[in-house]
């Protein structure tokens, strides 16, 4: 048990992102509902950030603002103090890309229901199809 | 289709777990993404730019030119959202108008549409009586919200925030008045107009402020020529040019989540809402 | 001595957070619930918050002074915030024609 | 950060998951997104990553939220899965 | 002083864009000719930066002023030159072309269309000159976000389909993205030439594997091959004529770009040919696509449909000679997607100018067209002749190309697959012209003009056509010296002369 625990901890993070994202991809894939598939989308797209967070952790790091170590007018940082910035940075812009998605998607959405009157996607096709 | 999306979701999960064997552990001190390009922003930040929050400034210094394409993306969405819901021409429904003073709801339906006046206010179909306790309230929140705001823009630099999370902030406070009062109420004090205009000017802003580097003779986005028109040296520059960039951003983001939202929540009418 | 203020604040938001918990759970419907959930919260998140505030200012600095001033402003907030949201919420339930729950019903 | 709180916040992030995309009714849909972006939130935080906390805070819980409840008020809380 | 101009090629058309959607709300009328000029001068950009590279080898642009590592770089050599010029040029002509038909289609919304456009353009090429994998994915985005808002402005299913383009290209990015992430926890860089090099000594490991299969399969779902194409036919059929010859020559054309890029100058060569070994499975799948595409098209009672399948088996084309593990079959993918580009705009230009005078693109709603629109079926014969392949042509000469990889690497399938869509082409496009030739005009058109009178498109939208058309051929002729002077040199060292 005592060697496991660390086998565990070092890797979890990274299998539980895969699970969230295999959650999301199914629901993109398999729901039938076009708003469901939206949320699918979404959770898809968060599973990908927290992986790209948890690239950037270190352990024993803080938030990476700096706030001492000036030395004879140096900063002087170590960076072993701070967790990586980059990733941050990579996945803000990721939710921004996320949320834009999402509004044009929603966007598509409404206009969907205002011509055929649901959003399940089998009814959708059936309808076309009777057409 | 279930069966299809399990195989595939499986394998996809099946073929990530196994590379996850060749990772380094997590949170390891000497991984290469802690090591190689990462350790440069937190030692150098500060003397290049003087900004102490790091994310902000490789967010829109280092990496400048993707938060450009990010604000760009916002647009994108904004202008995507109007284009696919607005309904500019609209068939006169039925409308409700109420008279202020004695409360008479009159209703017509189809027709001219009535002029404003000020002794009748019109008053949503779907229509609820809007609480007095929630209206004041959230009509007392809205400036204290707008200068939070305010405060997550300016003070970037130094705290979590910036142009992005102050600008949704800010939008938020004009959908709170539009989902408090009614949609009519937000867009009176925040027209339209006003607000497709900002949403290009955002983004014009930090667009403009590369292009404004690149005729002081550096290269795009290369605030440190900004110091011949700011008066101040090259590191401070960089920190200013940063306040702009960010300053763009918050306005773009405002205006678009606002122009979304009230797309949205109207069906591309813009009268009325959630 | 602050310390033990602080813990005593916490615990105490603790419980009534705990209460408020448990009231959502156990009680038997929609108004009675938010009953629990509106008042129990607000308590137990301003007393909460007001222990974090006042852990703050552990080592007496001016920084410290202002984060917890905002601190205090978020509590303001909170207290004016809360029981609005319930506020609207229940008005809600009662536009949408929910009936109370009375002791001849049935769970 | 404490990898036992951070296991147990996962644990409930994976949990909301689930139960959004099992729920029957878009509207609670829409609700428990907002609060699985809000975890999620709360995992950034842990993680130290504090600006992609902010972020999703404002847009994960709070304006995507907003944006699928206004979806969901003009066209349909109904869905068969 | 440094050279300005792989930025200014990207900036221009977006500052333009901005004011082509602000000036929505103040002067309706100079929107379109802000468009033209922001898509002009990342046309003319374009070219500068094109000329500049062939002259003096490749330019490098680090933004910001920060080297390319910690900074974000462009890296313009003369592929991504030659692309530029593609897509840049392409674009601008499709704008003046299809002026008159979007006048009609969006009189109120012209300003946010004209924005899209250009966004769209602004996406396009700087996916092209980008040297970051990071910066790839956003600009993927804005040309993605830009599409989907730009196919669902079409009639009947048109939002429809973009949702599910939606779904299907949010899936691509985001397993491009988690391909990128992989990259990155192993490298710890974003830049490509910085990856290329950190990457050598980890080849053997499984995460760079597993990055480079969702790479691809991202990218392979946004270029439409062949298992993942689901997208394509409904989405670009139903979008409306300005803008599906927009999106469909470019997009797929610049994302079998990335692919490229990706083998050559990310992962490397050795690395896809020698370590992976997935040519021969890469080539059978586009066998696949290739006689699939090829087989669907023939079911197809739409003309765009039609044209939308044919683009399904030429993406085959390019990625099995990508994938044949020679020079021969490199070369003649990346002349591919220049020509493929070029024949792509002209067939849906000319199905455009069809729609904009008869508003039907059912095949038997085409009959008697050669009397009634003779310059509009004459450049869709020459663009048809060149997607089958006849000699003066330039489709011919990189099918020559193609065939000759294949045969150097052995792959007597792919060679067949070639022949086999050449030859459902020539009957594809024979049935066409039957039909608009010897068809009886007064059938399928019982309303409107008497079918005898010449209803020709108007001058502004013949000429780009025109144009295009005469490109075609001048492709054709001087194809020998654009592949001495332009494909020859970025061959990379690794593949089997």
């Amino acid at each position: 048990m005592s060697e496991l625990i660390p086998l565990i901890v070092a890797k979890y993070n990274y299998w539980l992102y895969i699970i969230l994202m295999m959650i999301g991809l199914y629901a993109m894939i398999a729901k039938n509902n076009l708003v469901k598939k939206l949320v699918g989308m979404n959770i898809f797209q968060t599973s990908i950030i927290l992986f790209y967070v948890s690239i950037g952790c270190k352990k024993g790091g803080t938030i990476p603002i700096i706030h001492h170590g000036i030395h004879a007018g140096r900063h002087v940082v170590d960076p072993a103090h701070y967790v990586n910035p980059l990733p941050h940075v990579l996945m803000l812009t990721a939710i921004v890309v996320s949320v834009s998605t999402l509004g044009v998607a929603l966007a598509l959405a409404v206009k969907i229901y205002n011509r055929y009157k649901t959003l399940e996607e089998d009814e959708i096709l059936a309808r076309l199809r009777a057409k | 289709m279930k069966t299809a999306g399990i195989i595939i979701v499986l394998l996809a999960g099946a073929l990530l777990l196994y590379a996850t064997r060749d990772f380094p552990p997590w949170g390891a001190l000497d991984s290469p993404a802690s090591t190689h390009v990462s350790p440069r922003y937190l030692q150098k930040a500060m003397e290049e730019t003087a900004v102490p929050n790091v994310v902000t400034a490789v967010l829109a210094d280092y990496r400048g030119f993707d938060t450009m394409f990010e604000t760009t993306v916002i647009f994108c969405a904004g202008i995507g959202c109007f284009i696919l819901l607005r309904v500019f021409r609209q068939r006169p429904g039925d409308r409700y108008y109420r008279h202020i003073a004695t409360e008479i709801t009159l209703h017509i339906k189809g027709g001219r549409i009535p002029k404003k006046s000020s002794e009748f206010e019109r008053i949503d179909a779907l229509w609820t009586p809007y609480d007095l306790i929630i209206k004041t309230v959230c009509r007392i929140l809205v400036p204290f919200i707008q200068l939070f705001a305010l405060y997550v823009i300016a003070h970037g630099h130094h705290s979590p925030g910036g142009g992005f999370q102050g600008g949704v902030i800010l939008g938020a406070s004009v959908i709170l008045l539009a989902i408090s009062h009614n949609m009519r109420t937000a867009i009176d004090r925040f027209s339209e107009k006003t607000n497709n205009l900002l949403m290009a000017i955002g983004v014009f802003i930090y667009t403009g402020i590369g292009t404004v580097c690149i005729l002081l003779g550096a290269g795009f986005l290369d605030y440190r020529s900004l110091s011949a028109v700011l008066f101040v040296d090259k590191i401070m520059a960089r920190s200013h040019g940063i306040f702009g960039v960010e300053i763009g951003v918050g306005i773009t983001v405002m205006a678009v989540m606002i122009s979304i939202y009230n797309n949205l929540a109207s069906a591309g009418k813009q009268d009325e809402g959630l | 001595m602050l310390n033990v203020i602080v813990i005593v604040l916490l615990i105490s938001g603790l419980i009534f957070y705990t209460g408020a918990a448990v009231g959502i759970l156990r009680l038997p419907d929609f108004y009675t619930r938010l009953h629990a959930a509106g008042k129990m919260d607000t308590l137990g998140s301003l007393l909460m918050v007001l222990g974090v505030a006042l852990f703050n200012l552990h080592d007496f600095l001016w920084t410290q002074f202002i984060s917890s001033l905002k601190i205090v402003l978020i509590l303001l907030f909170l207290f004016i915030l809360s029981p609005t949201a319930t506020h609207g919420i229940v008005d809600a339930g009662v536009r949408a024609g929910l009936k109370p729950w009375t002791k001849e019903q049935k769970k | 950060m404490i990898w036992q709180l951070d296991l147990a916040i996962l644990t409930l992030v994976i949990v909301t998951a689930v139960a959004t995309i099992a729920v029957k009714d878009l509207l609670g849909c829409a609700i428990l997104f907002g609060a699985y972006s809000f975890l999620m939130c709360l995992l950034w935080a842990i993680m130290a990553a504090v600006d992609v906390a902010f972020t999703e805070a404002s847009v994960g819980a709070g304006v995507s939220t907003v944006f699928f409840v206004a979806a969901v008020f003009r066209t349909t809380r109904r869905t068969r899965d | 002083m440094n050279d300005h101009t792989p930025a200014l090629l990207i900036i221009l058309p977006l500052l333009f864009a901005f004011m082509v959607s602000g000036m929505a709300w103040i002067k309706k009328s100079l929107c379109y000719p802000l468009a033209v000029a922001g898509s002009g001068l990342c046309a003319f950009f374009s070219i500068r930066v094109f000329t500049h590279v062939l002259r003096h080898g490749t330019m490098q642009y680090s933004l910001g002023g920060w080297e390319a590592p910690w900074g974000i770089g462009y890296h313009v050599d003369l592929l991504n030159g030659v692309v530029l010029v593609a897509v840049s040029v392409l674009a601008f002509i499709n704008m003046i072309a299809t002026r008159k038909a979007a006048a009609i289609q969006f009189p109120e919304k012209e300003g946010a269309f004209y924005a899209l456009y250009l966004l769209f353009i602004v996406g396009l090429v700087g996916i092209v000159a980008t040297g970051d994998l990071f910066n790839l994915y956003v600009l993927l985005e804005v040309a993605s976000l830009t599409s989907y808002a730009l196919i669902a402005l079409g009639e009947g299913r048109a939002p429809l389909s973009s949702l599910n383009y939606l779904y299907m290209g949010t899936i691509g990015g985001c397993f491009y993205l988690l391909g990128v992430g992989y990259l990155y926890i192993m490298t710890g860089s974003l830049n490509m030439a910085d990856v290329a090099s950190l990457l050598r000594p980890l080849y053997e490991s499984g995460a760079i594997w597993v990055a480079f299969t969702f790479c691809m399969v991202g990218i392979g779902v946004k270029m439409a091959f062949f298992p993942l194409h689901v997208w394509l036919p409904n989405a670009y059929t139903y979008a409306p004529s300005a803008v599906s010859s927009l999106i469909a020559p470019l997009m797929t054309k610049v994302m079998v770009y990335v692919m490229i890029r990706l083998m050559i100058s990310v992962f490397c060569v050795d690395f896809a040919f020698s370590v992976l070994d997935l040519g021969s499975a890469m080539v059978w799948l586009s066998i696949l696509a290739i006689v699939m595409g090829a087989a669907l098209a023939l079911a197809q009672k739409n003309l765009k449909r039609l044209f939308c399948y044919i683009i399904v088996s030429e993406i085959g084309y390019m990625v099995g000679g990508a994938w044949l593990g020679n020079a021969a079959g490199m070369t003649g993918a990346i002349l591919h997607i220049l020509n493929d580009a070029l024949m792509t705009i002209c067939l849906f230009l000319a199905a455009g100018t069809i729609h904009y005078r008869i508003n039907n693109l059912d095949l038997d709603h085409l009959q008697g067209l050669f009397g009634r629109m003779p310059v509009t079926m004459a450049c869709l014969v020459a663009a048809g002749l060149s997607i089958i392949g006849v000699p003066p042509t330039c489709g011919f000469f990189s099918k020559w190309y193609l065939i000759t990889g294949a045969l150097q690497a052995g792959q007597y399938g792919f060679m067949a697959a070639l022949l086999f869509s050449s030859l459902v082409n020539v009957i594809l496009f024979f049935r066409v012209f039957e039909i608009g030739y010897y068809g009886d005009p007064g059938h399928g058109h019982m309303h409107g003009s008497s079918p005898e009178t010449r209803t020709e498109a108007p001058a502004a939208m013949l000429a780009p056509l025109l144009i295009l058309s005469a490109g075609l051929v001048v492709m054709g002729v001087f194809t020998g010296s654009i592949v001495a002077a332009v494909i020859d040199p970025i061959i990379p060292a690794g593949l089997a002369r």
